[in-house]
């Protein structure tokens, strides 16, 4: 019983049987169903993590691995599979009328997409849970009800909808090439797939999967979704759900597209989003779209780090993703009540002092101050970066320093005002305790990681070695058995 | 079979722009829907009824329905702007 | 301006798609797991449409996604429109009203049929779920005044859902992997045969019905006013 | 000459694509960009059937009898199934937002909503939007009439 | 097994709670001030001849990271703990409780000065790269604490601050992980032994990497614009320590990983043009720019503190300039002179901040006259202002005469021409500061005017007798000095109690001093043998044309101080730094607006198209070639 389908089915069961609880008095059982399944999601998992010896495949409706579905459980996946339902739970909407229901709903809809997303084996599933992903977080873009969040859900939905033809076009592409879609299968084939069709079909189904990962040219997006909805929204997408499409594109990287024509283009392209993020941030005068412009920086760097080749690049990768995901949910926690321009949180520091205390904190991570874990990623990206050491490498670790500069700028901007004097004795709001809390628990983590970055380190070590180890990946789902022709 | 399956194609080319062109979108609907069943053909001329089927349902029956009375809808939409408008001047 | 750059671009892009995709094989496809398949599926499934073997056999999981997605695109759709209030205008003639009244058997058996039969033919729970959504939409386009029990549908929305996935956990309470098809293959061809899948096929047409009325119920009702 | 069709219908698949992102570029009517998404996601089904199509083979249907006839890929087809589905589910929800949108901002062109969506955020933020000084003279609304001097005023 | 250097850290870091805890009451900031003794006696008790290890070390991704300090940490660690105590004695007191009900925040200023020492100690003590980046950063980030106390105008510059010690500490982070890449360690010992060997591509980009970096925080030229402001806004305590030490760890920075870790040998490899200019004349050169530029900015300030903030700009560049001049002499001269500077700088800003204590105003033109009201201030200024003009007796001239000294020996008169120009800036600019502040008419409203506080005075005081003292006996500094020249590699400086010896020409201190003191008894008996005496008169008693003069009538003023002088040194300096930093910020600005542009332009799947074409055609140009 601790299959980690299981994982991905029971939040979806839970969206299923949660509208039923708007009727008759089931409004308990409403508010419980949907915290309640992701406690046992986390649960199942976490009991997964512990127990886990070795990759192991999924042959789901127990038919042989190449002809149906499979879910490929190793490290890597389980651990980005962890942070989906401990995210959603602590961003849990909450409330129990019929909006905030169907809002309920949503979330437990991309939890289980995101999980699928993290544990799918099969390009064309991938494609179906990114697909549920971005249905779901278009309605829960619009969930604010407002006139921008409807306008801003729209223009998401286009651009995404777009994305998806253009990935539609590239699973045609491979299957036109391969004849399959299972990704161990697709790794064995994968020289069939190096040739300029090939990295054709890569690029779209970056162009794809980018949208949801705030890839450059496909992210005009973010500023306007997350200004114009709730800020939980805003950080499950921008700290989770862009996590888990980062992974999606990874898989395809390591296992479909080993070549460094691929590499080279997830690097430029992620330089540009660096770039292009952090100069926008720094005009931004409001602190949402200034966070979000941000959280585009650092998905580039995200996207940098895993164009690193090897064991190194995997590494860097998840650590600055994960790093990302703890900080920029904390930070747009933080700033529900902090949302609006940079001038009026003069002397929010004296109404909130946690808030403003762990604001600064989140802040330095993410800037890469010492002995923060912020820093650590940031090290191995850039000593990643200065060992592979071509020009164009050279160039993204000068982009993504001059970034940082930026960001000190802005993020400074904002922690200046925090603890200036108030003006004219506006105080600004104090955050609700939910928020607080959650981001607590986040500061926690962050702090913890601190500590324990050597330990962590090493079990990344692990993880990434079996990770970059396509053999392993095809010895286990294939069974050493590849159909090959 | 060689001249339907080229008139076919354009057919739907010269329908899918129709839906793009044409001043009256409820016309456009239908040139939708007409892209629709002309792409339902192909997937029969293709060997796939199931799709076609499907297309023939969803895309041509469901789909124009829902934009007809979307239309419809957008159409007699009782609008928030003044409410706005009303905001702004305060 | 910003058009004639817009169509260079796309003239540039369908000229790169084409001479890309140029090279392709057309109509030899490679088809290594639908080689596979078509040798495995009658035996591992039982079912004489392949396609519908795939669909909830091999596929299975991408068609959980798919209800789900239409579930989500249903709920964000309710999210946006808020709940829906009256619904106006006029009556149908009599003429729509009677042939409405006859057609709504006919399309329900229609519908029943092509859920039913999925298994062996083309159609399935899709095609099937759409006419009988129709089915129940069309006699609120002749009486305007009239509305569907909301609840009801989505208590079957629910129950259906709930009950593709329940066929998926039995397989998993008996040991075997999430969607395993359960039950005999029986007779191929024969309606009672391919083990659970008539039953899947079932839940997703009656899902998809389901769903589909209530969108369409919500997008053809009045505003609620300016609010 | 069955060989051909395919090249045919590719020659179909990519035109509907690019007829239908070309809808979504070039227009900035709501409406009309939800119609080509349609158009354009037409064609990529089409690209991905045209992707499991063997000329000389038949429907992926046992039909009694004939069980060793050659059959066309089924699992593009099962996929196509799957995306047309996700296609209309995603056009009910576009179709949902357009008609609030309609409702918010009294318009079905992109760009005014758009400006009406910065604006708005602008003003909830509490950023004065920059537009206002830079915009052209006639879209500014006319100073609040003043009155004449001899009236006498704050001058005085 | 905790060994001396655990205990400083431990000491340092176990008193940030406390001085949280105790910086609100008198007795409280008088055992903070303690603490100090105690960590200065920590640091007292560690060998400074023999690196002291930390019993603190461990792996961290890969990298072996630990603490350790040698005598030229050591050297650096005295100053800076030396400087905290005494800001934090001279802010004890009434100052403290002044600043404090007028809203000033006593624990952070506290907790912020001890934070800043600690993160220091971390500094100087690193044992690797990565210890050496942790205490960078750390010290970057604990000096904004100070900074941005003050509020109002302070913010404005510590922002600026921030972005120019960011985009320091980058550079430095950009030149770890080079190094990272051409060494495999982040060891310093693998850079030294691996140095000889690199290419120059690669000894280019990390010599000059972390050279940048550490130039930021010494504000040398061109990354000069930050550091007036920002020390002097800050609170009293706050900006004597940062004006002291703070900048010279970019100093102590340079002097580790470019003349100790890459060594002078390596340096010298390093050439641009066929040998025309290498990076050594390269620094040189920016050094004496360094030392004049700023010094004659500061003589335009007419805010006391900032004009003392950019003669702290100035000096950096003598310091930087004997440090990598590199020989003997120089480098003990560069070396010294940053202890010299700390402690007369420490003098004059407290001077500065005793008189805003007392008058509130710290614009030159608003004061004067008040060397009858406070002349205990007045004498510790007078110190200061010698030993930052480099006169005899006091200890800045000893550090500038080996500096002048190494420059004529190894043949650079350009350069010494250079440094008397600043030199002489260096004097007109004290004096505007003496002269605006003590000397001329008392304004009316400093009538009531009392000499400032004991708490702050004393202090002061103790500190002129340090500068006299070292001035007087360099030897009891040089003897550290060379310690610390000996742990980078140089050669250590021949030293004696009252100076240098050396073959081409030595210095005794005491033998100068005693001769002026003699000629100062000389002149006194010889004043009174003849008669003259003197007698005091009021200030307002005098007059003149036939006018008698009251209190309110502005006889005596002065405003644009050495406006021919200013006339004259116009055309060279018309701001193109000031201006070249604004032009970089506007473009900033418009490259901002332009990605802004960017995310909200009408059609966002535009994007798509565009992004998705250029990516086809990027695939077609690698299919063809």
């Amino acid at each position: 019983m601790t299959d980690v389908t299981l994982a991905v089915v029971l939040p979806l069961l839970g969206a299923f049987l949660l509208p039923l609880t708007a009727h008759r008095g089931l409004h308990w059982l409403g508010m419980l169903l949907g915290p309640a399944l992701l406690a046992l999601a986390a649960l199942l998992l976490f009991a997964t993590w512990t127990a886990f010896e070795s990759p192991y495949a999924i042959a789901l409706g127990g038919f042989a691995p190449p002809l149906g579905i499979t879910f490929y459980v190793d490290l890597l996946g389980l651990l980005f599979a962890l942070a989906v339902p401990l995210t959603s739970l602590l961003l849990w909407p909450g409330g129990s009328d019929e909006a905030a229901i169907r809002q309920q709903s949503l979330t437990l809809l991309l939890a289980a997409a995101l999980t699928g997303m993290a544990l799918s084996g099969d390009l064309f599933n991938l494609y179906v849970f990114y697909e549920l992903a971005a249905v779901a977080s278009y309605g829960l873009a619009a969930s604010s009800a407002t006139g921008p969040a409807f306008v801003a859900a729209f223009r998401f939905l286009l651009i995404s909808a777009l994305g998806s033809v253009v990935t539609l076009l590239g699973i045609a592409l491979i299957y036109f090439k391969t004849g399959t879609l299972n990704l161990a299968h697709l790794a064995t084939l994968s020289e069939r797939l190096a040739d300029p069709q090939g990295l054709a079909a890569f690029a779209m189904l970056l162009i794809g999967f980018g949208v949801k990962a705030e890839l450059f040219p496909v992210n005009a997006w973010v500023p306007e979704v997350y200004a114009a909805t709730g800020k939980r929204v805003a950080a499950l997408l921008a700290g989770l759900a862009s996590k888990l499409a980062v992974l999606a594109v990874v898989r395809i990287l390591l296992l479909v597209f080993p070549h460094d024509e691929a590499r080279q283009l997830l690097l430029l392209l992620g330089t540009l989003g660096v770039l292009s993020g952090e100069l926008a941030a720094w005009q931004a005068r409001d602190v949402t779209r200034m966070l979000a412009w941000s959280s585009i920086g650092q998905l580039g760097v995200v996207l940098v780090a895993f164009s690193l080749p090897g064991k190194a690049g995997l590494i860097a990768g998840v650590t600055v993703a994960m790093h990302h995901l703890v900080v920029k949910s904390a930070l747009f926690l933080l700033a529900d009540r902090w949302g609006g321009a940079v001038d009026r949180l003069k002397g929010a520091a004296t109404a909130s002092p946690l808030g403003a205390a762990l604001f600064v904190l989140f802040a330095l991570s993410l800037l890469g101050l010492p002995p923060l874990p912020g820093f650590w990623s940031k090290y191995l990206v850039l000593s990643g970066l200065a060992e592979a050491g071509s020009g164009m490498q050279h160039l993204a670790l000068g982009v993504i320093l001059l970034g940082t500069v930026i960001e000190g700028g802005y993020l400074l901007r904002i922690i200046t005002r925090l603890y200036a004097a108030p003006e004219r004795d506006i105080v600004p709001p104090a955050h609700r305790f939910p928020n607080l809390f959650a981001s607590g628990l986040l500061a926690l983590l962050l702090v913890a990681g601190a500590i324990l970055i050597d330990p962590l380190w090493q079990g990344l070590n692990t993880l990434a070695a079996s990770a970059t180890d396509t053999q392993v990946y095809v010895q286990t789902v294939l069974g050493g058995k590849g159909i090959t022709r | 079979m060689i001249w339907i399956a080229v008139m076919l194609v354009v057919l739907t080319l010269a329908a899918a722009l129709a839906v793009l062109l044409l001043e009256n979108l409820l016309a456009a609907v239908a040139a939708a829907s007409v892209v629709s069943l002309g792409v339902a053909v192909m997937f029969v001329i293709l060997q796939a009824p199931d799709v076609a089927m499907t297309e023939a349902v969803v895309g041509a029956g469901l789909s124009g329905l829902i934009l007809a009375l979307a239309l419809r809808r957008l159409g007699q939409a009782t609008l928030d702007i003044d409410a706005n408008e009303a905001e702004h001047d305060a | 301006m910003r058009n004639i750059a817009t169509l260079l671009l796309l003239g540039g892009l369908s000229f790169l798609l084409l001479v890309i995709t140029g090279g392709l094989l057309f109509g030899n496809p490679p088809m290594l797991i639908g080689q596979g398949i078509q040798q495995a599926a009658p035996t591992e499934v039982g079912a004489a449409n392949i396609v519908t073997a795939v669909v909830l056999g091999y596929r299975g999981l991408d068609t959980l996604g798919e209800l789900s997605i239409l579930f989500a695109a249903a709920t964000a759709g309710g999210l946006v429109l808020g709940s829906t209030r009256g619904r106006s205008g006029r009556p149908g003639g009599f003429i729509l009203r009677t042939g409405v009244d006859l057609l709504f058997p006919l399309m329900l058996v229609a519908g029943l049929y092509v859920v039913m039969h999925g298994h062996l033919t083309p159609g399935g729970g899709f095609q099937g779920g759409v006419i009988l959504a129709a089915a129940f939409f069309l006699p609120l386009l002749a009486r305007p005044q009239e509305s569907l029990d909301h609840t009801w549908l989505s208590v079957i929305e629910a129950l259906a859902g709930s009950a593709f996935i329940a066929l998926g956990l039995a397989a998993l309470f008996e040991g075997r992997a999430f969607l395993t098809p359960l039950f005999d293959h029986g007779v191929l061809g024969a309606l009672v045969s391919s083990g659970s899948l008539p039953l899947l096929y079932l839940a997703v047409g009656l899902k998809v019905g389901a769903e589909l009325a209530s969108l369409l119920v919500r997008l053809s009702a009045d505003d609620e006013g300016a609010s | 000459m069955n060989w051909a069709i395919g090249l045919v219908m590719f020659v179909g698949a990519v035109g509907l694509s690019v007829i239908g992102i070309a809808g979504m570029l070039m227009s900035n009517h709501l409406f009309r960009m939800v119609l080509a998404l349609a158009v354009a996601e037409a064609g990529a089904n089409l690209l991905l059937i045209l992707a499991g199509y063997r000329w000389d083979a038949a429907a992926p249907i046992l039909l009694p009898g004939h069980s060793t006839q050659a059959m066309v890929d089924p699992v593009p087809q099962a996929m196509v199934l799957t995306a047309i589905v996700i296609g209309v589910g995603v056009q009910a929800l576009a179709l949902s937002l357009v008609i609030r949108v309609r409702q918010h901002y009294a318009t079905l062109d992109m760009r005014v909503a758009r400006q009406r969506m910065q604006d708005a955020l602008d003003q909830a933020a509490g950023v004065v939007p920059p537009r206002s000084q830079e915009g052209p003279a006639g879209e500014r609304p006319l100073p609040a009439p003043t009155r004449t001097i001899e009236a006498g005023g704050p001058h005085d | 097994m905790i060994g001396a250097l655990d205990m400083l850290l431990l000491a340092a870091l176990a008193a940030i709670p406390l001085s949280a805890l105790f910086a609100t009451t008198r007795s409280g900031r008088w055992l903070l001030v303690a603490a100090y003794a105690v960590q200065f006696g920590l640091l007292i008790m560690l060998q400074p001849a023999t690196a002291a290890h930390s019993a603190l070390s461990f792996q961290l991704l890969g990298n072996a990271v630990g603490w350790q300090m040698d005598a030229l940490g050591w050297y650096f660690a005295v100053i800076t703990i030396g400087s905290a105590g005494f800001a934090a004695a001279y802010a004890a007191g009434e100052w403290s409780e002044v600043n404090g009900r007028l809203g000033l925040s006593l624990r952070w200023l506290y907790a912020g000065l001890q934070i800043n020492v600690l993160a220091m100690l971390l500094l100087l003590a690193s044992g690797d790269f990565v210890s050496l980046f942790i205490g960078w950063e750390l010290t970057s980030w604990a000096g904004l604490i100070l900074m941005l106390l003050a509020g109002g105008d302070a913010i404005r510059a510590s922002l600026r601050y921030i972005v120019y010690a960011i985009a320091g500490g980058m550079t430095v982070f950009a030149g770890l992980v080079i190094t990272q890449a051409a060494v495999g360690s982040l060891q310093f010992d693998a850079l030294h032994a691996a140095a000889p060997s690199l290419g120059t591509g690669r000894l280019w980009a990390i010599a000059l990497l972390f050279i940048l970096g550490f130039s930021v925080k010494m504000a040398s030229m061109p990354f000069h614009l930050w550091q007036a402001p920002a020390y002097a806004y800050s609170p009293a305590p706050g900006s004597s320590f940062l004006g002291s030490i703070s900048a010279r760890m970019g100093l102590f920075g340079i002097a580790l990983v470019a003349i100790k870790l890459i060594g002078l040998a390596q340096l010298d490899r390093l050439s641009l043009v066929t040998d025309l200019v290498d990076l050594r004349g390269l620094l040189t050169w920016v050094a004496v720019f360094t030392a004049i530029l700023p010094t004659f900015v500061a003589m335009r300030q007419n805010d006391a503190r900032l004009l003392l903030g950019w003669h702290g700009v100035g000096q950096g560049g003598y310091m930087l300039l004997g440090v990598i001049i590199a020989d003997r002499l120089g480098s003990a001269g560069g070396l010294l002179h940053v202890f010299n500077h700390a402690t007369y700088q420490a003098i004059l800003l407290m001077a500065v901040f005793a008189v805003i204590h007392r008058t509130g105003t710290a614009d030159l033109n608003r004061l004067g006259g008040l060397v009858t009201r406070m002349p205990l201030t007045f004498l510790a200024m007078l110190i200061g202002i010698i030993g930052l003009a480099g006169l005899p007796p006091m200890n800045g001239f000893v550090s500038k005469w080996m500096i002048y000294r190494a420059l004529i020996v190894d043949g650079h008169p350009l350069l010494f021409v250079a440094t008397v120009i600043s030199t002489l800036g260096t004097v007109l600019s004290v004096y505007k500061l003496l002269h605006n502040t003590f000397l001329g008419q008392l304004r009316l409203e400093h009538e009531q005017i009392h000499e400032a506080p004991w708490s702050m005075t004393v202090p002061m005081l103790l500190l002129c007798v340090v500068v006299f003292v070292t001035g007087a006996a360099p030897g009891l500094v040089l003897q550290y000095v060379a310690a610390a020249q000996q742990a980078i590699g140089l050669e250590p400086v021949r030293y004696i109690l009252g100076g240098i010896e050396s073959p081409t020409g030595s210095l005794d201190m005491l033998w100068i001093t005693a001769i002026l003191f003699a000629g100062f008894g000389i002149g006194a008996v010889l004043f009174y043998l003849i008669g003259g005496r003197s007698r005091r008169v009021h200030q307002l008693d005098n007059y003149a044309g036939g006018h008698f003069l009251t209190a309110d009538v502005r006889y005596q003023y002065s405003d644009n101080f050495y406006a021919g002088l200013m006339h004259r040194i116009r055309p060279w300096y018309r701001g193109s730094f000031e201006w070249t930093e604004s032009a970089l910020v506007s473009a900033l600005g418009a490259a901002s607006t332009l990605a802004r542009g960017f995310f909200e332009q009408a059609n966002p799947a535009q994007w798509v198209l565009v992004g998705t074409t250029v990516i086809m055609t990027w695939v077609m140009w690698y299919a063809l070639g």
